[in-house]
């Protein structure tokens, strides 16, 4: 039987068929190890390893925005669930004078009942629409916290959010060094990334990926969508929360304006540049993207000029983004190969 | 007992009555033509069983009231369909849309699956030994690793099938199986059918073949505007009036 | 609040809402020919507001000619954006459109700054004063701009009844497979309908530039309204936006002046939130996905 | 949205041409990437002093970050070419270096980081609020040396953070000047009461807090306050609303000139007769154009409509050759940089950010863009930490401007 040639949009969505595993795993394996060197690569400067914490961040929120995505949503309202996260965190410390290790996990609890209270209505919108009604979600709770001012402090923000502090009598670690933030940082950035590799990985990933390819049929074969919509739905929130305490606790400093619309599409942007299909995409488009971010820095009003002119040349001229170019450079060698 | 049965079955969408009062009833082992003339209503009697159109009257499977389930609750009973256009999840690979399609039977827990137990790895093991079965079954086994969307639209008919077949239905729903295919697919469909019906699938099919229809259906119901106009044998509806009145109304759609 | 002030919100609601909806036409026109995102909607409103300046308080032309020729330079740049960039990622998925949108915002409201600085500028006005309306104050500037807005959706919608192109721009937004077999040439249609959204949208940018303040980077406040406005009506749906239009600008007026402004914007998002989980597309929008 | 804590602005009988806009940021990029020419190579390997910008110079507040920086980038030249900064005897060259904020927290935090620990700068620049926010996280701890531009967030300035200085004066210090003029040329009896009108974010509460403060010590009445969205568009509903409580004036800070404009546009359309004083609004030739012949009674302090000293005019001739552009808060932030240099002399080292900050606060410059400079606070701050100078009050009438005061803000005993 005779096998026509696929579309151009099957063969870059090739969800079924990325490359090797066992490839893949090396790749993870040296990214991994990659990271847990980088503070003595960089012989501990500390301007470099503040990058690095920064990379992380981004890494955690677009890999998360991107679980979202595997169910073929787009979510604006991720910046709004970091806010929660970090807005527990750090008022509990600043109030009460809980650490981050009570407050993360209770801001992770809070974002996520709020992800399924709020979820319930809003999985019955779709696509652009969905965007649209998680945008107006993200707004709403920016300015609701903001609105609060007597509790949060309104638009003023939260200041004095101390890192956290370990002390188990010989071992004692505090946070406020740069070196040991890294380390905490990339360890949670890693587990979020596991967890989401590994929900993609089984048959979560593939139910999710069945509701974004054709949410009838999967209603068909059995797969409760809604459910698994608003699941997947609040395990991305979640994250975006624990990504939240983290970064409320880095920066030590919070407003409703460090959570607007801009931290939802930068997130957003790092997915679609770094590729839609698989974890990797977002994990790789964050990270060079926050590079190129922090190498421009110094071109000054050309800064997002450049930022612009990059984005729009991924996305025309390596459609699928920077996922696809161990793909085709194991077509180009293998073409050459043939030949 | 019968497999399916409805009572009075009504949709309406807005003014518009598109199943009137159908009550029907469908017997185990049984391969049940569906006809008439377009916009009779066969499709949407399909959407309202599955549990996509909201209906009102009563839809019985095996007795049990599945009336106002959702449609995945609807597969749960052992009601599986496939659709009049084709609806497959086009990027994955043949073997994924039919692994995807034993979902129902495949032992699923979302924590088994995030922590990779034993035990998911063992079902998934036999999720895919049973989705190469089935497509071995329906004559795909070579196509496992295909991308869906690259496959000849009458394989990609198939492979619809076999999906629907992996949720290891008790009655098969197949909305024009043979929609656009030449002879010798309109035969091979017809004999899966066959063999899907000797695996002790009942099966409800909606055709415009009449030759598919007459071949293979042991009862034929026949829908007009919404209401059931004649049922019987294949023999007692080629000799039905009524029958011929309503297609003589609407000759082009009986080809 | 006391009973007089009634009319005043309700004239300014209005006025308002009409200039809402004179932003957001050209979205839903793009929308829902295209079926993408042009997430840079705003840039053309910026660009045509800022053609406008040069051309009266540069170089001293006339106002209205010189609305045309913002709205005919605008149509060209989108027909271009649209050939060059957008009919890329056409079919696609939406987020590639909405990236190539974002890249347009980076690239048009920073190279504004460079380009024309970044002080705000004023349009110099082509109307003063005003009158009373039922008890309510409405410049003859807001006049105007709510006349040319209705205009414009009516024109635009009886263009889209009843001429050939733009039937033919219904057909490709309906049905675009079909349309192609009938010999509508869609991707001539794709580039005529991103033009003249554009050049709505730089219609708008001239009228409220004039009444407001121009600046290179207000071009993303303008997206986020017409989005909220689009979404809300429905994708597509010229009558949508002018209902969208009006609906946040009724809420901007009235619940600014009865309690604040902040709950005024939460109120338009909790809004726009609530009619799309009890329409979810919109609320004249077609099912789309 | 992003808001500005201070947005003086620029006056501008000139009006940016494509060719000129783009030698600016052409000439902006030199300034940025190639520090060195600034600095002057041509002499032999002489010390040089960094002084670093984080600043906002893209994004919708990249306005106040460009005109930052532009003084500092010319006064370095300047500088470099009379010989450098005089330390004991050697001279010393100014190398700047800027990096962009986008006028966001983290990132301003991002772009100090950088300056302090990569480049080791230590002496920084910022601007607006939440730039100085970010900024300040680093610098003080670093021991490093800021001056900013920034009127909020009052409990990050003074005696716990030595450092840091604010050079430009708030709408606080403004209305030590402003408010004794508009007394005298409204008559202090038309002039009983008083509504605010700000952004809501925390530069319109801090605005406020300063309002506040200045209604109380000149006893007049406060009428209420009313905040706007950034995102808003229409200026009726908050106006109509401020109206209704009869003010004898209106203070709307700290709101752009394009905002301002459509402020006083509403009100006069609305009806409304009384002054409009905007402290952060200073772009006189948007307003005029903004609001047309309705613009009146708009009163806009540390404006300066028309420069006329020769350091002044001076000032605008040389911006106007090295960037193209030249604006009135450009002007108003020339003289920083100046400040700093008398204080490295002063102290007799560019190594020691403590004693060049002891030194600084206690220059006085005579003649710079916005007159007499000088340092203030002790007495609110503990520290003289806060930028003083003469106030030039810009006043609109009948759609005209005119350059209608010059004093120096008579503040308080205990200030």
């Amino acid at each position: 039987m005779k096998v026509e040639q696929g579309t151009a949009a099957a063969q870059a969505d090739g969800k079924g068929n990325a490359a090797p595993p066992s490839l893949n795993r090396y790749a993870w394996a040296a990214l991994f190890a990659f990271t847990l060197a980088y503070p003595a690569a960089v012989s501990f400067d500390n301007y470099l390893l503040h990058v690095g914490i920064t990379i992380a961040f981004n890494v955690a929120l677009a890999a998360s925005m991107w679980l979202i995505w595997s169910l073929g949503l787009v979510s604006f309202a991720h910046a709004g669930f970091m806010a929660i996260g970090a807005y527990t965190s750090a008022l509990l410390l600043t109030k009460l004078g809980w650490p981050m290790w009570i407050g993360m996990p209770l801001g992770a609890i809070l974002a996520g009942a709020a992800a399924v209270a709020i979820s319930l209505p809003l999985m019955r919108t779709r696509a652009v629409y969905f965007f649209m009604a998680s945008w107006s979600v993200g707004e709403v709770i920016k300015r609701t916290i903001a609105y609060f001012d007597g509790l949060t402090g309104g638009w003023n923000g939260v200041f004095d959010i101390l890192p956290p502090t370990i002390d188990l009598g010989p071992i004692q670690i505090n946070f406020a060094d740069r070196i040991a933030y890294y380390y905490l940082a990339v360890v949670i950035c890693a587990i979020i990334v596991l967890c989401i590799y590994r929900i993609n990985d089984s048959r979560t990933g593939m139910i999710h990926w069945s509701i974004s390819e054709n949410e009838l049929l999967a209603e068909h074969i059995g797969i409760n969508v809604f459910k698994h919509k608003v699941i997947g739905f609040t395990i991305a929130c979640v994250f975006a929360a624990v990504t939240g305490a983290l970064y409320a606790h880095y920066q030590t400093f919070i407003s409703p304006k460090s959570f607007d619309i801009w931290k939802s599409e930068f997130a957003l942007v790092h997915i679609i540049v770094g590729g839609l299909t698989t974890v990797g995409g977002p994990v790789v488009g964050a990270i060079s993207l926050t590079v190129i971010d922090e190498t421009l820095r110094a071109t000054g009003p050309f800064r997002v000029i450049l930022f612009g002119v990059i984005l729009i040349a991924t996305v025309l001229l390596l459609p699928g983004g920077l996922e696809t170019i161990p793909g085709r450079i194991r077509r180009a060698l293998r073409g050459r190969k043939s030949s | 007992m019968h497999l399916l049965e409805t009572r009075n079955l009504t949709v309406r969408f807005g003014g518009v009555t598109a199943i009137d009062n159908l009550s029907l009833t469908v017997g185990e082992g049984e391969i049940r033509g569906l006809i008439g003339p377009n916009g009779a209503g066969k499709t949407t009697f399909f959407n309202a069983v599955s549990g996509r159109y909201p209906s009102s009257g009563e839809i019985r499977v095996r007795d049990h009231v599945v009336s106002g389930l959702k449609p995945n609750e609807i597969v749960a009973q052992g009601l599986a369909r496939t659709f009049q256009h084709v609806t497959l999840f086009k990027s994955f690979s043949v073997l994924k849309n039919v692994m995807a399609g034993c979902h129902l039977r495949s032992g699923y827990s979302f924590w088994g699956a995030l922590l990779g137990t034993p035990r998911t790895r063992q079902n998934e093991a036999d999720n895919e030994r049973r989705a190469r079965e089935i497509l071995d079954f329906v004559g795909l086994g070579g196509l496992a690793d295909e991308t869906a969307a690259n496959l000849p639209h009458g394989l990609q008919r198939a492979v619809g099938i076999a999906v629907a077949l992996a949720s290891e239905p008790q009655m098969l729903m197949l909305d024009e199986p043979c929609a656009g295919m030449n002879t010798a697919e309109t035969r091979s469909m017809s004999d899966l059918i066959r063999r899907i019906r000797g695996n002790g699938t009942s099966i409800i099919l909606i055709e415009h073949d009449m030759k598919v229809i007459m071949g293979i259906c042991d009862q034929i119901t026949v829908l007009n505007f919404g209401t059931k106009i004649a049922e019987g044998s294949p023999e007692e509806i080629l000799r039905n009036t009524a029958v011929h009145k309503a297609y003589l109304g609407s000759a082009a759609d009986a080809s | 609040m006391s009973f007089d002030e009634i009319p005043q919100m309700l004239v300014t609601g209005l006025s308002l809402g009409l200039m809402y909806a004179l932003i957001a036409i050209g979205l839903t026109l793009i929308f829902g020919v295209m079926r993408i995102v042009q997430y840079g909607h705003g840039e053309m409103y910026m660009l045509g507001a800022f053609f406008l300046y040069y051309w009266t308080a540069k170089w001293g032309l006339p106002y209205w000619l010189g609305v045309a020729a913002s709205a005919s330079v605008i149509f060209v740049l989108g027909a271009i954006l649209q050939q060059t960039l957008f009919q890329a990622v056409h079919g696609r998925n939406i987020l590639y459109s909405l990236a190539i949108g974002m890249g347009l915002i980076f690239i048009f409201s920073s190279g504004g700054q460079i380009i024309f600085g970044t002080t705000v500028k004023g349009i110099p006005k082509f109307a003063t004063g005003g009158i009373l309306v039922m008890g309510g104050f409405l410049s003859y500037e807001r006049i105007v701009i709510s006349i040319v807005s209705a205009s414009l959706v009516v024109g635009l919608w009886l263009f889209l009844q009843k001429t050939r192109t733009g039937m033919a721009i219904r057909a490709v937004s309906e049905d675009p497979e079909t349309s192609a077999l009938q010999g509508i040439r869609t991707r001539q249609i794709h580039w005529v309908a991103f033009g003249l959204g554009s050049a709505l949208a730089a219609i708008a940018g001239c009228l409220m530039g004039t009444l407001l303040s121009i600046v290179p980077t207000m071009g993303f406040v303008a997206t986020i309204k017409a989005f909220m406005i689009v979404i809300m009506g429905g994708l597509g749906s010229i009558p949508g936006a002018l209902v969208g239009g009006i609906i946040l600008g009724m809420i901007d007026s009235v619940v600014t002046t009865v309690i604040s402004a902040d709950i005024a914007i939460i109120m338009s998002f909790v809004v726009i939130f609530l009619i799309l989980v009890f329409r979810p597309s919109g609320l004249f929008g077609q099912q789309w996905t | 949205m992003e808001a500005k804590s201070n947005m003086a602005a620029p006056r501008s009988s000139w009006r940016p041409s494509r060719r000129t806009a783009l030698k600016a940021g052409a000439a902006s990029l030199i300034g940025l990437s190639a520090p060195a020419i600034i600095s002057g190579r041509a002499f032999s390997a002489p010390k040089t002093i960094k002084i670093g910008g984080a600043v906002p110079l893209s994004g919708p507040v990249a306005y106040w970050g460009i005109s930052t920086m532009q003084g500092f980038v010319d006064g370095a030249a300047v500088i470099n070419e009379a010989g450098g900064v005089v330390i004991n005897g050697e001279p010393h060259m100014l190398e700047i270096i800027n990096y962009d904020t986008k006028g966001e927290t983290a990132d301003a935090r991002a772009a100090t980081l950088r300056l302090v620990e990569q480049d080791k700068v230590k002496y920084v620049y910022s601007q607006a609020a939440a730039s100085t926010v970010g900024m300040l996280q680093v610098t003080e701890p670093a021991g490093v040396l800021s001056i900013v531009a920034c009127w909020g967030y009052l409990k990050l300035f003074g005696k716990d953070y030595p450092l840091h200085f604010r050079a430009e004066m708030s709408d606080y210090e403004q209305g030590f000047a402003y408010i004794p003029f508009m007394q005298e040329h409204y008559g202090k009896d038309s002039l009983k009461s008083a509504a605010f009108i700000g952004p809501d974010d925390q530069d319109g509460k801090d605005c406020n807090y300063s309002y506040q403060r200045l209604m109380k010590y000149y006893s007049i009445e406060d009428k209420g306050s009313e905040y706007f969205n950034w995102e808003d568009t229409d200026f009726y509903p908050i106006v109509a609303k401020t109206l209704r409580t009869t003010p004898d004036f209106i203070v709307t800070s700290p709101t752009p000139p394009g905002i301002t404009g459509s402020i006083v546009k509403a009100a006069r359309e609305l009806g409304y007769k009384g002054p409009i004083a905007s402290p952060a609004a200073s772009e006189t030739k948007t307003i005029l154009e903004v609001v047309g012949e309705l613009a009146t009674d708009v009163v806009l302090p540390v404006t300066n409509v028309d420069p006329t000293t020769p350091s002044q005019v001076a000032i605008r001739d040389r911006f106007m050759k090295r960037f193209g552009d030249f604006n009135a808060l450009a002007g108003n932030y020339s003289w920083w940089i100046y400040s700093l240099k008398a204080a490295f002399e002063a102290a007799g080292t560019a190594d020691d950010p403590k004693a060049v900050a002891e030194a600084l606060g206690n220059v006085v410059l005579e003649d710079t863009y916005c007159g007499k400079v000088a340092w203030a606070g002790e007495k609110s701050f503990g520290v003289k930490r806060q930028g003083v100078y003469d106030c030039y009050t810009t006043l609109i009438e009948n759609g005209k401007a005119r350059l209608a005061d010059v004093r120096f803000p008579a503040l308080p005993a205990d200030y």
